[in-house]
């Protein structure tokens, strides 16, 4: 993994390195060289198998993280790489030229986290969802629960009890000793 | 393999990227839907298929009926409360599931699982393959309207359910494999029974042998099928039988070992045709090593020892930071979790890899054209695809 | 390309004709369903005992329930062997097994495919989705009362509910048929109004007619 | 095209003289004894401590109560009701039920046509499955919440009897973390804790690792962290959820680690300073934990608070009754010193009714809250117990505290199975340990070892250090010499209490011991001296038949201004004054400010 993290390093100016196990490596990489580092490290480095992209959403710091990991089926190795887009303007270059499987994944990011790869075939068409109006759902701001509840309106009738208030209640009504 | 000459001259021309030029208000055409109520797809998933005359001239895959919004979910579980939620994210075989998610889990929080709770695991993973074979292969002979086999395999699925449901205490969703180890060590008299199931099946595969994959009609209908070209493995992400059916030798367990795989005797089954016969056939012949398998390993497991590694306190389970990814082979293929900790009680992100995002979206599409719609069916089960997997 | 097809346009025949077509009015019945009343009383008891005995599932696996559909189909089970069988289409079935969760794109297709069973239908509700949510509880996709969008006659409790649950579940919408009181098409039929304000309610692309006969 | 592919399969007609595999009865079929089936419960085990309702990812489970089970001490009277609209049977709530009450059977159906009925409370709705055998139980050697305790380090025995030094070393922030840790978050505690103490809460604070918040927390309703932490009676760890199946949760020593971290400077920004003077004025007599905390409580409110305390430092029982290697003198000033920085004053070696009389702090305060404590040591009566080397244990330990000589002449014996007895026996093998390089002293008691109120560390931690415990026996005559003191003659106690749990001992005079004795320290029981109060306001005052004094819930007296607290109410406990002392303050508070 070593020559993997010193060609992303000096190609590609690469950081946060993190060897995971002997066969998984992670690391960030800038927006602007992704495409070229993913093309290098298929064509030069045998990363060749798409294993999947996906987005994480770090809302504290403003940002979407994409993550594609990359297999190379000889070496038997791993590499995750990671770039970080704004999360005010997610868009992210498309790869679907390099796996025209990516174009899967782009589509469902487009849906559940609202990430933009222009130029990807039918990016913009809903994927899974069907009439969804609110923000995406995979956005960490998107409150399932409260959703779901407002939509869906539980069964009532039920009603739970926290084992110390009730025992206060029942015990010691005024916070004193009984 | 064409049985007669077809007229191409009347086909509407082609665009760049090889697809048809399509214009439906020509009236030359028919859309139709083909699920997602409809017998010939595999679970709640459809394809659209644009046709001409009885061959398929477009198709696009239409998923997320299934869609719970699993990775959503997850976020606001605490991780010993996601454990019952994974094994739903892929009906027919869970086990999978439990166990990317356990060994994520082990591998964020840094716990040694015990030896003999590898052995179960490796054990429970074979079974479920088992499981879903048998169950598939009913389902790939059904979509040819040969309902036989699909008899006796599902009967054989259940009895290895029944042996799930001894173990486990579940019968389809078996929640047994926990971060940490496995819940519960066998019970006794387990082993015996469980070989007896395996003598079973070893016996109807002769007969499904016979009767399915020796049968001309049968054969003439999937010789040929779709054939995938061992090129499109890479750029469309072929994991799993559908690659090995191409003769390309994935297969998680041989590529990265993991558990008690390492210590267990087999040889990755390839095929050479690449068409639907042949991944039908890889596929039985897998199913006979996974039975081959389980007998390797009820050897071999060592009778007694811890099955539960100690565990802190779930309930208040805080997970340092950091990512990481780990894959199993499914019966499908390359089955993974991806899963991010940002250090709190909840995992900041989950995302699942089934097998059958691949296959059944892209590949499904691009392999459909041309199909008589006959064959759609079979093409589908050819490709073994689940859609829960696929939506989540 | 599906909401398309079922715009009104215009278009040029196979023979050259422009005409005019209105998919919602042209492919569909819009005249409001009515309940049916039974037959008379030794008549409609014999139906029923009819109906009961040849309960006819559609083959729609909607949510992970389906998974236990194959163990009763074949021979280990054997659903058969008590009047049970499955139908590919909805138009030669009569139950309608809601197989736990429903997103809420299922729902629309489930809502259709119910639609256009022939009356008497009946609908079985198997496991904790369709009582309250089950495990999807606080899921943004899936529903949580099937009884708000749909009449359901029986609920199987279980997570899976196995398939003897099933069955057990079966004789007792047998009992159900026998006593008349597998109403719950017409039921559907007099609360249509309410059953689709709540539908619509969640079906937020709402795009095919109000009753799909 | 072979001709033996169209022949072969035609083999399947063999399977027509097969034996069918299918099940006959498939509705009445039972599933395996594994099989997670439907919820049982075991009311009589469970406590209500809601870990079920706590792990259930899909909210199926609300606590609720049921008819015919009470909230009392460790059980809060509420049971689970579990929603089969929510169920998916993943047995985890069996898998960290602090009791083990909560399993499954094997069954499996249940069909309505009603989507309301799903919904029971397992153990009181009667259900067919209750007797069910078989079915999903927690597999031995199999937890999810760790049941062993983080150990204490403790200094030895050989160690520790050489001086005063204090025993238990105290959690260090990993040990404290993993202890932490194990805490499930029930609450139960709460309401066993005589101050109700947010225990939850404060264990919550030091897993996050915000001992600051912790800080807040203990002061909201104990003013003595420090003091609690080492040799509170941790009367919640008793109740403790995860005593029914492991070791409880070591509350006391946690509150204790939150204290040791924050040193003494950093409390004033931590905590919340007095409100706006309000001009009223409280007298507190006795400058012990009760009193201290009413101080601390009153003076938190804007009240200007005095306390007359006839001993020459404050503390109490806390200073002049635990010795020192359970809690440090400086550990109980650090508690003492915060108290006196938010504008308490103390006005030492001023005991009421000798050298202030009652009546002008009645004239000078608007109230007065009596808390004086149990300082006068019981006698056995045993013939022959008037002797002069027959001492008190309270009076032994507060001169010992004070700095004074006392009589230690091997070999001694202690009448007594309570701490009290504890304390001075292992304060004076201690001073044995010093002075003769050896220890000789044996403890007696009433009760048999299983019924001695002392601690259980205690007395393991007593016969570590060499002492030798007889329990079981009663004091019969001290056996003299004039001056000299041979021994101590006892007798085999059978009963200690009467059937109807009074104090009433029955002896087997066939069987006595004679123990020798230099000196014997009596630690029985101690009394109080209510001698400040002048007969005339006391005549006013309700008293019950043995002269104690009367009050109500908030410890005020018959006379408004006048509240009593502390172990002259309460009985001897260090938890119990500080909970009262609280309950005072806030009632006396109300006065105050006119409110009822």
């Amino acid at each position: 993994m070593d020559y993997v993290i010193q060609e992303l390093k000096t190609l590609f100016s690469g950081q946060n390195f993190e060897k995971k196990r002997g066969d998984l490596l992670f690391a960030t990489l800038d927006t602007g060289v992704l495409v070229q580092a993913l093309k290098h490290l298929r064509d030069m480095l045998g990363f060749r198998h798409l294993v999947l992209i996906t987005a994480v959403d770090w809302i504290e710091e403003d940002l979407f993280q994409i993550t594609y990991l990359l297999r190379n089926y000889t070496q038997k190795t791993d590499v995750g790489i990671r770039v970080f887009v704004p999360r005010s303007n997610p868009i992210m270059e498309s790869i679907h030229t390099l796996w025209e499987t990516a174009a899967t994944y782009q589509r469902e990011l487009h849906e559940m986290f609202g990430i933009d790869f222009p130029g990807s075939p039918r990016v913009n068409k809903p994927f899974i969802l069907e009439g969804w109006q609110e923000i995406p759902p995979y956005r960490r701001d998107f409150d399932t629960k409260k959703y779901a509840e407002e939509t869906y309106f539980p069964r009532p009738g039920r009603k739970t009890h926290d084992p110390e208030t009730y025992m206060k209640q029942k015990l010691y009504p005024d916070g004193t000793e009984s | 393999m064409k049985y007669f000459e077809e007229d191409r001259s009347k086909f509407p021309p082609k665009n760049a990227d090889g697809s048809f030029q399509i214009d439906l208000e020509s009236h030359k055409f028919t859309h139709i839907w083909q699920g997602p109520q409809h017998p010939g797809v595999t679970g709640n998933m459809s394809l659209e298929l644009i046709i001409q005359g009885d061959e398929v001239m477009q198709c696009e895959t239409h998923v997320g009926y299934l869609h719970r919004g699993f990775e959503k979910l997850m976020e606001r579980r605490k991780y010993i409360q996601c454990f019952p939620l994974v094994c739903r994210i892929c009906v027919p075989e869970p086990d999978f599931n439990e166990y990317c998610f356990a060994a994520g889990v082990e591998e964020l929080a840094g716990i040694e699982v015990p030896e003999k709770a590898l052995w179960i695991r490796t054990l429970v993973l074979e079974m479920a393959r088992l499981a879903s074979y048998l169950m598939w292969m009913g389902g790939a002979a059904g979509s040819l309207g040969h309902g036989l086999p699909g008899q006796w395999t599902n009967y054989l699925r259940d009895y290895i359910l029944d042996r799930f449901e001894e173990l486990t205490g579940g019968r389809i969703y078996h929640m047994y494999i926990l971060p940490g180890g496995v819940r519960n060590d066998l019970p006794e008299g387990f082993k015996q029974r469980l070989l007896e199931v395996l003598d079973d099946i070893e016996q109807i595969m002769k007969d499904v042998k016979t009767v399915m994959f020796n049968n001309t009609v049968f054969k003439k209908r999937t010789q040929g099928l779709g054939i995938i070209d061992p090129s499109w493995v890479e750029p469309y992400g072929i994991t799993g039988p559908n690659a090995r059916a191409a003769g390309i030798p994935l297969d998680v367990r041989k590529d990265s070992p993991y558990l008690k795989y390492p210590e267990l005797d087999f040889e990755p089954v390839t095929g050479q045709e690449s068409d639907a016969y042949t991944r039908l056939d890889v596929r039985r012949r897998d199913l006979l090593i996974t039975v081959d398998l389980i007998r390797q390993i009820l050897n071999k497991m060592p009778e007694n020892g811890e099955y539960m590694a100690p565990l802190p306190n779930v309930l208040n389970w805080e997970i340092p930071r950091g990512e990481t990814y780990v894959r199993a082979e499914c019966t499908r293929g390359e089955y993974g979790y991806y899963m991010v900790s940002d250090g709190s009680m909840y995992p900041r992100r989950v995302n699942v890899r089934g097998p059958s995002y691949t296959h059944a979206v892209a590949l499904m599409e691009k392999l459909v054209v041309g199909v008589n719609i006959a064959d759609v069916a079979a093409l589908m089960t050819s490709l073994h695809t689940y859609p829960p997997e696929i939506e989540r | 390309m599906s909401n398309d097809d079922l715009k009104k346009r215009r278009v040029i025949g196979p023979d050259g004709i422009e005409f005019e077509v209105n998919p919602m009015e042209d492919y569909f019945c819009t005249e409001r369903p009515h309940p049916e009343s039974p037959a008379n009383r030794i008549l409609e008891k014999f139906f029923n005992w009819a109906r009961s005995e040849s309960v006819w599932i559609l083959g729609y696996g909607t949510g992970c329930g389906a998974i236990e559909m194959r163990p009763l189909m074949t021979p280990r089970f054997d659903a058969y062997r008590f009047g049970i069988q499955w139908r590919p289409t909805p138009r030669q079935a009569n139950l309608l097994m809601v197989s736990g969760y429903l997103s809420v794109k299922t729902l629309k297709r489930v809502i259709r495919s119910y639609e256009q069973m022939q009356n008497p239908k009946f609908v079985m509700a198997l496991g904790s989705c369709t009582i309250n949510g089950g495990m999807y509880w606080d899921s943004y996709n899936t529903i949580n009362r099937l009884d708000h969008y749909l009449p359901v006659d029986v609920y199987v409790a279980g997570c899976m509910p196995r398939p003897e649950s099933i069955l057990a579940g079966l004789e007792e919408l047998k009992k159900r048929i026998r006593a008349g009181k597998g109403e719950g098409a017409n039921a559907y039929i007099e609360n249509l109004d309410w059953y689709k304000a709540n539908q619509k309610k969640i079906i937020k692309d709402w795009d095919m007619p109000d009753y799909n006969w | 095209m072979k001709i033996s592919d169209i022949l072969q399969p035609l083999t399947a007609w063999k399977n027509l003289v097969k034996d069918p595999i299918t099940i006959k009865d498939p509705l009445n079929r039972v599933a395996a004894p594994r099989y997670r089936g439907f919820h049982k419960n075991d009311l009589e085990t469970c406590i209500g401590c809601g870990t079920c309702e706590a792990i259930c990812q899909n909210a199926a489970i609300d606590m609720v109560p049921v008819e015919g089970i009470e909230t009392k001490d460790g059980d809060s009277g509420l049971r689970p009701r579990i929603d089969y609209g929510r169920c998916c049977w993943c047995g985890l709530c069996v898998d960290i039920c602090t009791t083990g009450s909560l399993t499954m059977s094997n069954a499996y159906q249940w069909i309505d046509n009603d989507p309301e009925v799903f919904r029971f409370i397992p153990g009181a709705e009667e259900k067919p499955w209750d007797t069910a055998d078989k079915g999903y139980k927690r597999p031995e050697n199999y937890t999810l919440n760790p049941l062993k305790r983080v150990s204490m380090e403790e200094l030895n025995p050989a160690d520790r009897i050489q001086g005063f030094m204090e025993i238990v070393k105290g959690f260090s922030r990993d040990q404290a973390l993993q202890e932490a840790d194990r805490c499930v978050s029930c609450g139960i505690c709460v309401a066993t804790c005589p101050a109700h103490m947010g225990i939850p809460a404060y264990i919550e604070a030091i897993r996050n690792d915000d001992l600051n918040q912790g800080m807040r927390i203990l002061y909201e309703t104990n003013p003595f962290p420090e003091v609690c932490g080492r040799v509170c009676t941790h009367k919640c760890e008793t109740v403790c959820s995860i005593f029914h199946r492991g070791d409880p949760v070591s509350i006391r020593w946690l509150k204790r680690y939150i204290a040791d971290q924050i040193p003494e400077h950093e409390y004033a920004a931590i905590l919340d300073s007095p409100q706006e003077e309000t001009g009223k004025k409280v007298a507190i007599i006795g400058a012990g934990p009760a009193g201290l905390s009413a101080a601390y409580y009153l003076r938190l409110q804007g009240h200007t608070v005095v306390i007359f305390e006839a001993q020459p430092e404050a503390g109490g029982m806390m200073r002049y009754g635990i010795p020192e290697y359970r809690l440090p003198y400086d550990q109980l000033d650090k508690d003492i010193k915060y108290i006196k920085h938010i504008g308490v004053k103390i006005r030492t070696e001023t005991r009421v009714g000798r050298d202030i009389s009652l009546e002008s702090l009645h004239k000078d305060f608007d109230i007065i809250y009596a808390a004086t404590g149990l300082h006068e040591g019981r006698s056995t009566r045993a013939k022959g117990s008037d002797h002069p080397k027959v001492y008190q244990a309270v009076n032994l330990l507060r001169d010992f505290t004070k700095g004074l000589e006392i009589p230690y002449e091997a070999p001694v014996i202690v009448i007594g199975g309570g701490n009290v007895a504890m304390d001075i026996a292992r304060t004076l093998a201690r001073l044995h340990m010093q002075k003769m390089g050896r220890v000789d002293i044996t403890l007696t008691c009433l009760e048999t070892e299983d019924i001695m109120p002392a601690d259980r560390e205690e007395i393991v931690e007593a016969r570590e250090e060499g002492i030798q415990i007889i329990p079981g026996y009663g004091p019969l005559e001290v056996v003299s010499n004039g001056d000299t003191l041979k021994g101590l003659k006892t007798v085999r106690c059978v009963s200690v209490f009467d059937e109807n749990g009074r104090f009433n001992p029955k002896f087997d005079h066939s069987d006595t011991q004679f123990l020798p004795a230099s000196i014997i320290v009596e630690a029985i029981g101690q009394g109080m001296d209510l001698s400040y109060i002048p007969e005339s306001i006391k005549k006013e005052m309700k008293t019950d038949a043995r002269g104690r004094i009367q009050v109500d819930a908030y410890y005020q007296t018959s006379l408004p201004w006048f509240f009593a607290g502390g172990d002259i109410i309460e009985g001897p406990d260090v938890i119990h004054a500080i909970a009262n002392g609280h309950t005072a303050a806030k009632r006396i508070d109300h006065i105050l400010r006119g409110e009822q």
